[in-house]
């Protein structure tokens, strides 16, 4: 099993919940945080023009099977991007283990 | 009573009560502009200031305003009005009192210990705001005596709580971050929805601090209060749009919190001459104020670095004098556009420096004193986390 | 009709409108004051119990208060009031009834039924409130025949709202988490800002609540009015400071939520003495009220076990009935400590304790039958889910 | 000026302050039912239309609807209107003239261009709504002359302002998302307790509105205007309840956000015929009014798959035709309920398309000439973004 | 060392920080998150009603020492569970190394 | 690849960044979570005195090539600390694949 962590642009995230629900990714969490990175935001606050690269994004953490990691990949690859700076990340990490709370299900069963 | 005198005093009290209401629009303007971690300090000062404004003032700060004149410089005071025949007085000069007392405040949040602002607050509302508001208002006073025009308060109410705000801002110093490198930086408020809200509070309160203060509403008195009415409108409206444009060309984009602040520097720029002015004078003034406010809160937080998170010190100072001065050139009767030379001018520019020379110069002192006895400020710690935690054991913002 | 007649009904309609705001003010403190998952419940509660009460109030209510008097004890009812000529008091009173119906909601807030309250509220007011207010405000009523004093409703509104949110409160039980093993655990609202601003609002409002009970401003009646402001001003303002430095001094910090309820428990404290007290009068029945508010909310928290999550039985009840004793020590004319001897507390007295009574009495009636039948209380899963997401299928803050 | 004179226009005064603060209402409903992304566009949004309304209808507005009457279509324009004697006139009515122009921001919320906009607003406020005012309110005007009774502006101001709003909407297409696949979506509200306190606000000042409106108190007057309270009051009551149980049969749970705009459709609804009805007919107009709106707010979102956030076209178009076309069978004098026929009736009907039309025929012809020059709608980038951070380089919500 | 990561539903947080605490799990971090799984959760918004798999929850990150993993996935599993769809799924994976920021800490002693 | 995850006192976090950014890891992704652990927290609400664990703190999620790993602990160490209970922790984990979803480079390339 792998955790796929995705954070891409706020404006992106329908497009890519939709794409992952096409591929049968219908699990997943998401939260908003913000992102430091390439990207730089213009501001104007009170008299104060600024430029920011603290920037609005949303955090995906998809738990997947194996054999899901490469679709799931494209997918997130394809859809979230713009080709312009901002995009974002994807990380792909181990998880060892997987329980559903409901039935105690371990492992890929945990994730069907 | 007759129905006259009747009318005059009910129109008193429901402005009055219009006036107060404005705690709420300045507590919105103030907790919005602000960041989240110090919403419930702010809260609890200006609930505070209001609360000791209110006591303070009737316990003896309406005498020393109000009492028989002594020199045109102060009444005489005496402990616990009583007079029941004056209660519409009292009542309607201490909502202005808690306003006075309410604009520092804005300028000194996020960093200023609270113990050392509920003393100020008092010394505010029952010494310096009386004793240069009885200069003007008492009847008596010697500006009254110079023909000064300040009808509701530019600055008398507004430039004495600004500049007051300014000497504070500058004594307790900026907020930790504000400035780096010898540059300003952003603090964003935590929510302009409310401080938008706080903005239209106080518009709608406006009406009667301008209104109300023609202290009468009786014969011809109704047709003189329709028309302040439509001159602070105008006036606002003007303002907030000069604002708007002027952040436009100068950010590239039409700046909401400096339209906002824009819409209260015309309310105060008015203040002073709205019923002395036309509807077209009154419609320039704001546009003025307007253009001015947007310059003014650059200058002072770039140029002085005194850091105003709400921009208190050009709304209501900056505005309250350039208002002030404004009557002499747009008053129907003295101005200088409409044929009365410089006179009128030059009156309005002395009673604008003397009420602040005043100001600053009590407030500096009182609070110098302060900061070298119990302090002005919270320790970096509390200021860091945020006072809510601090100060007061609990944060405004949960689940 | 007379330009006295005029100006008292006018003033009275301006009032009336300065208490219809209030019911903006009691939804914010209650939003404020309980966790977001429930928002739009209390919104829902709040709306509908001025929308049922003005249409019950209307439709029956009123006469029951104020029709022709059938032994002291109730008006005679008819349907749909409809003289044309009295629509002022109509206004007038329906904004009463409303406040004191909703008075509840806050004390039952975040895990009672919806249909359950819509029913009670009802009930109080057609019956429970028009009832005991026929009693002092009929005119010939058997309180007023005992010259009881209450003159803008710190028993007759705000004590029967309190009473009966006492006895829905202690029906409805604790909300889930709030007492463990014996302890009361705090649950924070979760927006205290939105209870500061409804403070305003309410403070606001009230001065029509009690300024409007004058129910004339023609004549001198114009000064006992602005007097009212005054007393009415002063006793929250000294409640409010009371409050906040018995918080201080109990729990080391000056606590938000306990100064901005001890705001409200001098407002509620001053109404039954508004117009019979002295300035001075109304400061200390404030600051009475700002030290009992924390300690009822504590006792009624922590010894009661009682859960009010807005302290609405203190505020309401507590001070309510405070505040009308206390007529009876400060009252110009007949109070205890002006040489009128135990006469005029011995009535308040015994008006605080009858109408006590009843409200209990009845409401205890109404909810233990509703409770029986229908039920009180929200599932254990909609309470731990929130109430908006089961109640109203959605929720009020999004994205 | 005689006491009389005095106590109507201090009563129009009042009523227009009352009025004013609508504006604060508007803009609560709207930024509370949008998303946080635009909140700080809907804001600007709803201050610059009271900006420029009060500038551009105080600059020539006022004279196209009130000056000399031309033909029974239009007033005789002129600049810069300066008549000290009826400075209460043109206050109360730039307040009007504020509402009907800041219902159309709400429906074409969260996509519309600011410059656009302020375009728009302008035309609105010192044409298209000054035209068709003058036809019933200067006096003179055709409509007035064949009986057409629109008191305080159902149709006048908020059909005027609710027909734009469907133009509006319409021309500007949905917000993205908001159809796909031929299915409406919700897109929720992201602060409903903003829209609710919201919802307080305009009742509050619909008082003003509607109570004004009678534009004088004097003798008799005070009886009308009580009435008017009391009729506004019961309507938006009965609305609200009835809307709420509406919802509830059609979606299983009382709808907040449907009940909220229940009691502003009653509001609406009552406003043509709030001074020619009587309560009973009040609270059927009403109840009326809180079942079209569930059923108009559906079919303009399902059915013509227009996408009005607010709901502003069914509440004050819809609503507003509504209850203009009721007062011909409500109405005391000449309804049809009241044995006056279908005369009033029909020309009811009449008004309510004519201005129909003309507010139509006027928004279309302005909107599309904006649509093919400058542009009516963001970029798809700015859309989905938020307007705030293109529009205006900041965000209202921080930390 | 191990991070379990706990996706639960909301209102069974209480109960679930209450059980950690007798098994002395003392530390964590929690935080609020949408999630989309196999839950459905009915909506109505001004006459569109809708039914959403986006589902408010609760984050929980717990990084244990290895001794500790199993009982408190047996606690997560017992005490967040309802029986119901939308309980939630916990998450473990490999932890290299864990340092205590105010003593320098290392490894399994900064998680005492 | 290595994940630092870091737990810090929000009112250390501007001193971090910019320390961050002195060391040139200029690329990360935090956002607000409660943490319980050994801190208390007096708070009073309403007459009710009470102690808490729950206090708020800062996520940070710093993805970073091998090589960055000990100067990105030194950093956060040394500038997260004030020596008092309740600085926080910090979890280094494995990342098995990195992606820029505007370019779609991968691996360390990724994180540049
Ligand atoms: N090494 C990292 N660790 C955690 N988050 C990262 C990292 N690098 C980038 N991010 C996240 O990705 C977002 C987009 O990255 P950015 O550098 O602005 O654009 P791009 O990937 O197109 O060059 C950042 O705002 C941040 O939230
Ligand atoms: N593969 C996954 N990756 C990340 N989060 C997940 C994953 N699967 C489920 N979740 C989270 O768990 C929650 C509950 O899952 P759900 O499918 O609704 O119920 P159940 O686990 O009872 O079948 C989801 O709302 C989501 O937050
Ligand atoms: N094992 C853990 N798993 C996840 N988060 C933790 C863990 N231990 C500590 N934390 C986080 O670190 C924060 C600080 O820890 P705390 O124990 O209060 O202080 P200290 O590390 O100084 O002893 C906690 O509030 C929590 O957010």
């Amino acid at each position: 099993m792998k955790k796929i962590e995705a954070i891409i642009r706020k404006s992106k995230f329908d497009e890519v919940k939709e794409a992952l629900h096409l591929i049968e990714v219908n699990f997943f969490s998401y939260w908003d945080v913000t992102g430091v990175g390439n990207e730089k935001q213009g501001h104007v606050y009170r008299g104060v023009s600024y430029s920011t690269s603290d920037i609005q994004r949303r955090y995906l953490s998809i738990v997947v099977s194996d054999h899901f990691l490469d679709r799931t990949i494209d997918v997130l690859l394809k859809t979230a991007s713009t080709g312009i700076v901002g995009d974002g990340k994807i990380f792909v990490s181990d998880v060892e283990e997987t329980y559903r709370i409901r039935t105690k299900e371990k492992g890929s069963d945990a994730l069907k | 009573m007759d129905t006259n005198a009747v009318l005059d005093i009910m129109w008193i009290i429901i402005s009055g009560i219009l006036v107060f209401f404005m705690q709420a629009g300045f507590t919105l303007v103030e907790v919005g502009f602000t960041r989240s971690k110090n919403a419930g300090n702010i809260i609890m000062k200006n609930l505070m200031d209001l609360c000791i404004g209110s006591l303070g003032f009737w316990a003896i700060g309406y005498t020393v305003m109000y009492g028989d004149e002594i020199g045109g410089f102060i009444g005489t005071p005496s402990l616990f009005f009583s007079d029941m025949e004056n209660m519409h007085n009292l009542f309607f000069q201490t909502v202005f009192a808690a306003t006075a007392a309410t604009i520092v405040s804005g300028a000194i949040a996020e960093r200023t210990k609270f113990t050392t602002y509920l003393i100020f607050s008092l010394i505010m509302t029952v010494v310096i705001y009386p004793i240069s508001g009885n200069w003007v208002w008492q009847g008596e006073g010697w500006l009254t005596n110079l023909g000064f025009i300040d009808f509701a308060g530019s600055t008398v109410v507004h430039s004495v709580g600004g500049w007051s705000a300014l000497i504070a801002a500058f004594l307790v110093g900026p907020r930790l971050g504000k400035y780096t490198n010898g540059k300003s930086n952003a603090i964003q408020g935590h929510n302009i929805v409310l401080g938008a809200i706080g903005v239209f509070v106080l518009w709608f309160g406006w009406f009667g601090f301008n209104g109300g203060s023609q202290l009468a509403i009786s014969g011809d008195n109704v047709n003189a209060v329709s028309g302040i009415l439509i001159t602070t409108n105008l006036a606002a409206a003007a303002a907030a749009i000069a604002a708007m444009f002027v952040s436009w060309g100068l950010y590239g984009k039409p700046d909401v919190s400096m339209t906002l602040n824009g819409a209260l520097a015309g309310l105060v720029a008015i203040t002073a001459g709205c019923a002395a002015v036309s509807p077209v004078g009154a419609a320039i003034i704001g546009l003025v104020a307007g253009i001015v406010i947007v310059f003014s809160i650059e200058f002072i937080d770039k140029k002085l670095k005194i850091d105003d998170p709400v921009g208190a010190v050009s709304v209501h100072g900056v505005c309250g004098a350039l208002g002030t001065l404004l009557v002499g050139v747009f008053a129907l009767d003295g101005g200088l556009l409409y044929g009365g030379g410089f006179g009128l001018l030059g009156v309005q520019a002395t009673g604008v420096l003397a009420i602040g020379a005043w100001a600053i110069a009590t407030s500096f002192i009182v609070l110098y004193t302060l900061k070298k006895t119990i302090g002005l400020r919270v320790s970096k710690e509390e200021e860091v986390d945020g006072l809510d935690i601090h100060e007061h054991k609990s944060n405004v913002y949960n689940d």
